[in-house]
């Protein structure tokens, strides 16, 4: 059984998840020109709810996260299978990049790329993974 | 643009998926993992089709040219193996329909096979060696969560050294790519070829590609690194032995096949006389150890190592004709060694154990499983007319004209000893009186669906065999031509690389 | 012709299904497909005698110079008319010998099978179809032999003659490959028209001895005779078709075959007439020791084999003559012996001749067969076996053989008068020996053979000449490979072959007088026949098994150390050879190195240190993770930011999981010794140095610039991205990345259905996943003896499980109180008490450890 | 440096191996954690180091400006490390799985499966 937290840790959680998810969504972003990227970005998103799991338990991740995730799995793994087709329609080779520049309101644009999209499911990929694998054995824990 | 070298790869990856996005339903899940085999199938039937036509297929994934990104090759080696995997993709998807254990299903037995299949062809079509690291791992722990499902005793057992033996071998193939790259500064393979055929001192390529030998031998089960796989094939549940036994070492033998015609070809005299007292120990040890063996799965598996010999005899021979003996033996026991595990999943099925000892009287009740059971069984130990007695002759014909006798005697004995370890399990497990405290009440259970779908498979695989073994011909023709095309790797470089070496 | 051998396959096909329809008719329909080919084969005759043969070509695998092609010569023809003819009788008889037998269409498709097989063999001009066809004979015996397959016995004959005749096969083939290799060809004719002298060839001594071996197994030549004997666990009728007028004659096909092509040297003469002579003798003298009328059958035949191998090693024209005369006549009197031996047997249930006499008034036909056939074998005249003996003594006489050779087969002709007349004359005449069952003449069809056979023994004698001209002499000269001019006749004259006949008649007659006085007197040498060939047949299979238990005791002993050792010495054994002895090994010293550097160096070594000497869980992890971080920093000072982070970020989670997972498992038992430490730190140190030289090397001689140049140049340009790294991952080597995200996610999945997974959650559900090699902590009973510290451990064990037991009891309960709860509320959560009920029922062989089980049991 | 780091990267893999051939279960997958470093290590040593100049382009150029770290084998052991996470999580759980069932963390009585 694992130990109720104490009162601090669970505010601190209650404000750090947030954060760290925000955190790991900004490292996918820019990872494709600063270090940072999908496993990394991954990685501390899983962080973020690792922290979560260990001060609330396995049943609240599992509220928290709604998704289960294997589905998370599915959907990254998809996302990442999904990224190899554009490039067949235009003729070339599988996985070969695709940029679409989409002009923003404030006069920036941004660019929305094959790349981009395996990136995400890179990330989705990891935080599901990583998630599976701490939920299942907190739960034996907690049994 | 060639789409058909990507889509072996492609197609399993995406059913991998989409069963595992769809792990709720154990019926969408079958229907899926069925569609998904035979489009497997289609795909690499279309690639051996164009690989007849263009020699080598190529694809430079993401558009970037060799040696840059990553490059797909299919040569007919990559090709035949590939739809080698389709077959027995198709074989086990429809044995699993019956054999799957519906627990096994909710657990991702469906996406971790189909993954395992995509991890199998990545590694026979891609260009490049790190690459072929990450498939080899993608096919690595496919194979051993589908190894743990059910979580015996056994399992765990064999789990523990397969897995932990097989890392050992990731880490030994993984350092050797970063001291190859800290040489040539490459992975492309055919880019690789080029520079170390520029290579002066040839001592230290040797140094590389022993290490390169031991990390594949490890995967080939080879003597003296096979350990893992008697100690776990026979744990696994049947259909998943049955892969494993048809496809996993197998991928070993072509990557060894790929880098010793390919890569590693200036000083055959070290590393191909190597390679040929392995095969020797190889296949003796093999056979020696199913010899003591009294289960069935158990024989099959050391079986495994034995075969494996002869397939490595034939790379490690080096001419022509024993490089063509080898490609035939590899396509021949890819079918014959699957379908005897799927047999014996069936007189399991039937009978409820491995056991020779309690097994018994299936030749009296089942007759026609009886002949499906003689046909691989024989073919296995090589003789005529099936498949596996001209995959042998072809071998052992190269042995004798290259003079190679303490190797050549050894493979006749080894077909002497298969023969009877094949023997043993026919007069046990079939003409032997049904001892008396086994259950044989399943035994005249009619043909029901469920039992159907696990012949359906057995069927087929038989009937390629007899095919192979009556009509070699065509057989024979594939296997020459990619015996052409590793030993003259200047075409695979130059459909790679675009320009002559 | 191919198509004969196909027809024959296909009806073997069909057999089942027309047993169906036609139950006991069965056989005779068959019969008439081997009938119409002995007329179709018949045919050819005038034109095979008047000197001209048959082609027909086939093409299967051009490729390896394998093809169907067929030639029917005259020795092919002589066959095929015996395989064809006898199998004709063969099949009638069976389907009245086994009528009833549930076995008898399975029977049939392989009688069926292996005649065609035969057919095959004998007229395929292939070296590489006839081992096809060869092998094929041999399986075909082989499950003819184990018939009666559920009696041991039976399976182990068979397998004695698979093993004999196929590891024989397996020397052929090697031979074949040979002669094709030195002959140019695999094509008998070819072989044959070609200039090539293959008696002067350099492999000629190796390629003859494995083409012996081949045809001395399968025709049961001395060392390799005794499967034969045993072969006769086989019903009746496929003794005297396989075991002694077809099957064991392929050998000696195959060498009269081969005659022409390396025939006629010192070499063949020698070894030939040697172990002809051999074997002969070996077989009467065997013959005559045993009272089974099949093993007296068995041992002649052994040494009819014999005669035929010296004759044809005696290389004269005489020798072919009477080569192809003996063969004939053996055919004929041996195929009708058998079948009169099953009879016998099959009316009267015996098969020993010491309890059988007088039977000759209640069965004549089969008593003046037998006496008919018996004279023919025992060469008395004017049966054909007599033209055969005189031929065989007058060429024997004329050709190049050793006096000592001459007194063998004398020796053995007397022998062979005794069987004989035991044969014909034991059963039949004497005193009448009452039997269990009431005796009478056997039904026709099984009578139909041997009275045929018979008949055509008488006949062919009778008609010398005739035979001659049409049958034996276009086969002998087949097999010399030139025309003989030379006819058969009854009588020769008076000349020392007829007296040597004669002699031989009236001492193996006296001897018949007082044979079982000779038996008797025969067992004193019984020690030295234990000691024979079989022994050794015995003694190899014994060794293989002995072999294997030791080497897998050596290698796959289940220590996964010594697996570990094993890889590890190995790769260190031939990289550090091919290292040091095919590489000169030299390296710069060229170092560049800051303080901090160095103290992170040493962190990193120190914590490794540390990690394997620390006995502590918690020391291991906590040293585990030093080592993580220092790589990360290794990495971060040395430009790689995000590999940094990375495994900062990997190493935190594995810490985590390590913490989860490890902390649930018992501490570090210290169990090895000090030695065993040593040899283990060696082990170690060998490999670290052999990678510490490695990469000296590579960084030593770097041959090439590294392929990144284009990677860096192009990142943003083409890829628009400035993080080289992260574009490499996602672009130019984004299939890596993808395979790399499929590996996490199934080592996700398999962590999990390890985790979740609980085979009881669905009774029987895990029924084919694997079998349970040992229930968990069952100790064997083979252990009863047990040490001290063993009687301890058991103690404790017991103890361990007694507590575990209470505990689960416990659980159990307090689970089903909750489920019952529960049960209410939902159904997918937790484990309903039902399910661990059903487990009970289900009994012991659902092994599971876990704890609900356990408290059921 | 890399002379230095070619013999860390023995020690790392001296010590992997001789954890890997203890009998606790435990020790051989941090045998297995260390070998995954060892190799890792390896090839960023045998790729060659350069210090303070990390693979990438500053902003708003084309090329990044003089020289810089081989950005490939960061990459391969990028994908490296995250294959042996994976690789890893599995093993660990296997042995603890292996414990319950097993009821030993004796690699030496784990011989059921063989002979």
């Amino acid at each position: 059984m694992m130990k109720p937290g104490t009162l601090i840790l669970h505010v601190a959680t209650r404000f750090l998840v947030p954060l760290q998810l925000l955190f790991s969504i900004f490292l996918l972003l820019r990872g494709h020109n600063e270090p940072g990227g999908g496993f990394i970005a991954g990685l501390v998103a899983s962080g973020a709810f690792a922290l979560y799991l260990f001060t609330f338990g396995a049943v609240m991740t599992r509220d928290l996260l709604r998704i289960d995730p294997r589905n998370l799995i599915g959907i990254g793994l998809f996302l990442g299978m999904i990224s190899i087709f554009p490039a067949w329609f235009q003729g070339e080779a599988f996985l070969t990049s695709q940029w679409w520049p989409v002009a923003l309101p404030g006069g920036n644009e941004i660019k929305l790329s094959t790349p981009l999209i395996f990136d995400i499911g890179v990330y989705f990929t990891v935080f599901g993974s990583v998630m599976l694998m701490l939920v299942a054995l907190t739960e034996t824990e907690e049994r | 643009m060639s789409p058909e070298v990507a889509l072996p790869i492609i197609v399993p990856l995406m059913t991998g998926t989409l069963t595992l996005l769809a792990w709720r339903s154990n019926i969408l899940q079958k229907i899926l993992s069925v569609l998904g085999s035979i489009a497997l199938l289609i795909s690499s039937i279309w690639l051996l089709v164009s690989v007849r036509e263009q020699g080598h297929v190529v694809m430079y994934m993401g558009g970037w040219v060799a040696p840059y990104g990553i490059t797909l090759v299919a040569d007919m080696l990559s090709a035949i193996m590939v739809v080698l995997t389709a077959m027995m993709a198709v074989a086990i998807a429809i044995f699993s329909l019956s054999s799957a254990a519906s627990s096994h299903e909710r657990f991702g037995y469906y996406p971790l096979m189909h993954l395992l299949l995509a991890g199998v062809a990545g590694s026979f079509l891609t260009g490049d060696l790190f690459n072929l690291f990450v498939w080899f791992e993608v096919m690595l722990v496919a194979s051993f969560a589908l190894l743990i499902l059910g979580g015996e005793r056994a399992q765990m057992e064999g789990a523990v050294k397969y897995v932990t033996l097989n890392m050992l071998s990731s880490a030994i193939f993984l350092s050797a790519i970063g001291l190859l790259y800290g040489l040539v500064g490459t992975l492309n393979m055919a880019d690789i070829a080029v520079k170390l055929s520029q290579v002066e001192n040839t001592g230290l390529v040797d140094v590389i590609a022993v290490m390169f030998m031991v990390a594949f031998g490890i995967k080939a089960a080879a003597f003296p690194l096979f350990f893992w796989l008697p100690a776990s094939y026979h744990t696994g549940p049947v259909a998943v032995s049955a892969i494993f036994a048809g496809l996993l070492t197998k991928v070993g033998v072509y990557a060894l096949y790929r880098v010793f015609t390919l890569i590693f070809n200036q000083s055959p005299e070290f590393t191909h006389e190597l390679l040929l007292w392995v095969a020797a120990f190889t296949m003796i040890t093999g056979v020696l150890g199913a010899a003591a063996q009294f289960e069935f799965r158990r024989i099959l598996s050391f079986h495994i190592v034995s075969q494996i010999g002869y397939m490595l005899l034939g790379l490690a021979l080096f001419t022509p004709l024993a490089i063509i003996g080898g490609v035939f033996y590899i396509m021949h026991h890819i079918i014959v060694k699957t379908n005897l595990f799927l047999i014996s999943g069936i007189t399991h099925r039937l009978l409820g154990t491995y056991d020779l000892k309690k097994l018994g009287g299936l030749y009296k009740s089942r007759p026609f499983l009886s002949v499906l059971f003689l046909v691989p069984a024989l073919s296995l130990a090589g003789l005529p007319p099936l498949s596996g007695f001209f995959a042998k002759f072809i071998v052992i014909r190269a042995g004798v004209e290259a003079e190679a006798w303490v190797v050549t005697g050894v493979a006749l004995l080894v077909g002497l000893l298969t023969l009877y370890s094949m023997i043993k399990i026919w007069a046990e497990a079939f003409w032997k009186k049904l001892p008396d405290e086994t259950d044989g009440s399943a035994l005249a259970q009619p043909m029901t669906l469920s039992l159907t779908a696990l012949y359906l498979p057995v069927i087929l695989l038989a009937a390629c065999t007899l095919f192979i073994g009556l009509n070699g011909q065509p057989i024979y023709l594939m296997a020459e031509f990619s015996a052409q095309q590793l030993m003259n790797p200047a075409g695979y470089i130059e459909a790679v690389l675009g320009v002559k070496p | 012709m191919q198509l004969s051998v196909l027809v024959i396959y296909l009806l073997a096909a069909l057999t089942p299904w027309l047993y169906s329809k036609h139950q006991a008719r069965t056989a005779n329909i068959l019969a008439l497909l081997p009938a119409g080919l002995t007329l179709w084969f018949a045919s050819h005759i005038p034109l095979i005698a008047s000197g001209g043969i048959l082609v027909h070509e086939y093409a299967w695998i051009p490729g390896l110079d394998i093809s169907l092609t067929m030639v029917l010569d005259g020795l092919s023809l002589m066959f095929a008319l015996l395989i064809c003819g006898i199998g004709t009788f063969i099949l009638i008889y069976a389907g009245s010998y086994l009528q009833g037998h549930k076995d008898l269409p399975r029977f049939l498709v392989v009688l069926l099978s292996f005649m065609a097989s035969m057919l095959g063999l004998v007229l395929a001009d292939n070296l590489i179809t006839l081992f096809v066809f060869w092998e094929l004979t041999s399986i075909t015996s082989y499950m003819l032999i184990g018939f009666k397959h559920e009696s041991a016995e039976a399976r182990k004959a068979a397998l004695q003659g698979l093993i004999v005749t196929v590891g024989g096969g397996l020397a052929l083939l090697a031979g074949l490959i040979m002669l094709a290799g030195a002959g140019g060809s695999y094509s008998l004719q070819e072989i044959f028209n070609s200039s090539e002298v293959l008696s002067e060839h350099p492999l000629y001594v190796g390629m003859m001895i494995c083409l012996l071996l081949g045809a001395f197994t399968k025709s049961a030549q001395f060392p390799f005779h005794f499967w034969l004997p045993n072969a006769m666990a086989a019903p009746t009728p496929v003794s005297a078709y396989l075991h002694s007028a077809t099957m064991v004659k392929a050998g000696i096909y195959l060498m009269a075959r081969l005659y022409p092509e390396l025939g006629g040297t010192d070499f063949w003469i020698n070894t030939l007439t040697s172990f002809g002579a051999l074997t002969m003798l070996t077989g009467a003298f065997m013959a005559i020791r045993s009272t089974d009328l099949k093993k007296l059958l068995a041992y002649s035949t052994v040494m009819a084999l014999g005669t035929l191998t010296l004759l044809l090693g005696l290389s004269t024209e005489l020798a072919m003559m009477a080569f192809a005369a003996y063969l004939l006549a053996h055919s004929l009197y041996k195929g009708a012996l058998f079948m009169l031996a099953g009879i016998v047997d099959h009316e009267t249930g015996t098969r020993d001749v010491t309890q059988l006499g007088g039977l000759r008034k209640l069965m004549p036909v089969t008593a003046i067969c037998t006496l008919i056939a018996a004279f023919s074998l025992a060469g008395l005249p004017p049966m054909f076996g007599f033209v055969a003996k005189e031929l065989l003594l007058e060429s024997l006489l004329a050709g190049p053989v050793g006096l000592l050779i001459i007194l063998m087969v004398i020796t053995s002709a007397i022998f062979v008068v005794i069987v004989a007349a035991v044969i014909a004359l034991r059963p039949f005449f004497g005193r009448f020996v009452p039997q269990a069952r009431t005796i009478h003449e056997a039904p026709k069809l099984m009578l139909a053979g041997p009275v045929v056979l018979t008949a055509l023994s008488l006949f062919a004698g009778l008609l010398p000449g005739l035979t001659g001209q049409f049958i034996t002499l276009p086969a002998s000269m087949a097999v010399a490979g030139q025309p003989i001019d030379g006819y058969l006749s009854l009588w020769h004259g008076i000349n020392l072959p007829l007296l040597l006949s004669i002699v031989s008649l009236a001492a193996g007659y006296a001897l018949f007088r007082k044979w079982d006085t000779l038996r008797d007197s025969l067992r004193i040498l019984n020690p030295i026949i234990e000691r024979g060939p079989e022994a050794g047949y015995f003694r190899f299979m014994q060794g293989i098994v002995l072999v294997s238990e030791w080497q897998t005791r050596l290698l796959q002993n289940g220590s996964m150390r010594n697996y570990l050792r094993t890889i590890i010495l190995t790769l260190v054994g031939v990289t550090g050879y091919a290292l040091l002895w095919r590489y000169q090994v030299h390296w710069n010293w060229d170092v560049s190195v800051y303080l901090h550097e160095i103290v992170l160096v040493l962190i990193l070594v120190s914590a490794a240190a540390a990690v394997c000497i620390t006995g502590s869980r918690l020391g291991a992890v906590a040293t585990m993770g030093a080592v993580g971080f220092s790589v990360a920093l290794i990495f971060i000072l040395f430009s790689a930011p995000d590999l940094g982070i990375t495994q900062i970020l990997v190493e935190t989670l594995t810490v985590i999981l390590l913490v989860l997972v490890l902390f649930r498992l018992p501490g570090f038992s210290s169990t090895s010794t000090p030695a065993e430490r040593g040899r283990d730190a060696f082990v170690a140190i060998l490999t670290g140095t052999l990678m510490t030289l490695l990469i000296m090397i590579t960084i030593d001689v770097q041959i090439f610039p590294s392929i990144s140049d284009y990677m860096i140049e192009n990142s943003q340009p083409l890829a628009y991205g400035r993080n080289i790294v992260n574009v490499i991952l996602v672009d130019y080597r984004a299939l890596d990345t993808l395979g790399e995200i499929f590996v996490l996610a199934l080592a996700a999945l398999g962590v999990y259905a390890m985790i979740k997974f609980r085979p009881e959650t669905e009774p029987g559900g895990n029924h084919y996943a694997g079998t349970l090699i040992l229930p968990p902590k069952q100790v064997p009973e083979k252990h009863i003896v047990l040490s001290l510290d063993e009687r301890k451990q058991l103690r404790e064990e017991k103890k361990k499980a007694d507590r575990l037991k209470a505990e689960a009891k416990a659980a159990a309960e307090k689970a089903e109180a909750e489920a019952n709860e529960l049960r209410v509320q939902t159904s997918e959560e937790a484990p309903p008490a039902s399910t661990d009920e059903s487990n009970l029922d289900k009994g012991t062989d659902s092994a599971s450890d876990d704890q609900a089980n356990k408290g059921g049991q | 440096m890399e002379p230095i780091m070619a013999i860390v990267v023995g020690c790392l893999y001296a010590a992997a191996i001789y954890m890997m051939l203890r009998r606790s279960i435990v020790k051989l997958v941090i045998g297995l954690m260390l070998l995954s470093n060892a190799a890792n290590l390896l090839i960023f040593t045998s790729a060659g180091m350069i210090r303070g100049a990390p693979p990438l382009i500053p902003v708003g150029a084309m090329q990044p400006e003089g020289m810089i770290a081989d950005p490939l084998p960061q990459a391969l052991i990028l994908t490296a490390i995250v294959i042996a996470f994976g690789v890893l999580a599995f093993a660990v759980v296997l042995i603890h799985r292996a414990y319950n069932i097993i009821h030993t963390d004796n690699l030496d009585q784990m011989k059921d499966t063989d002979t």
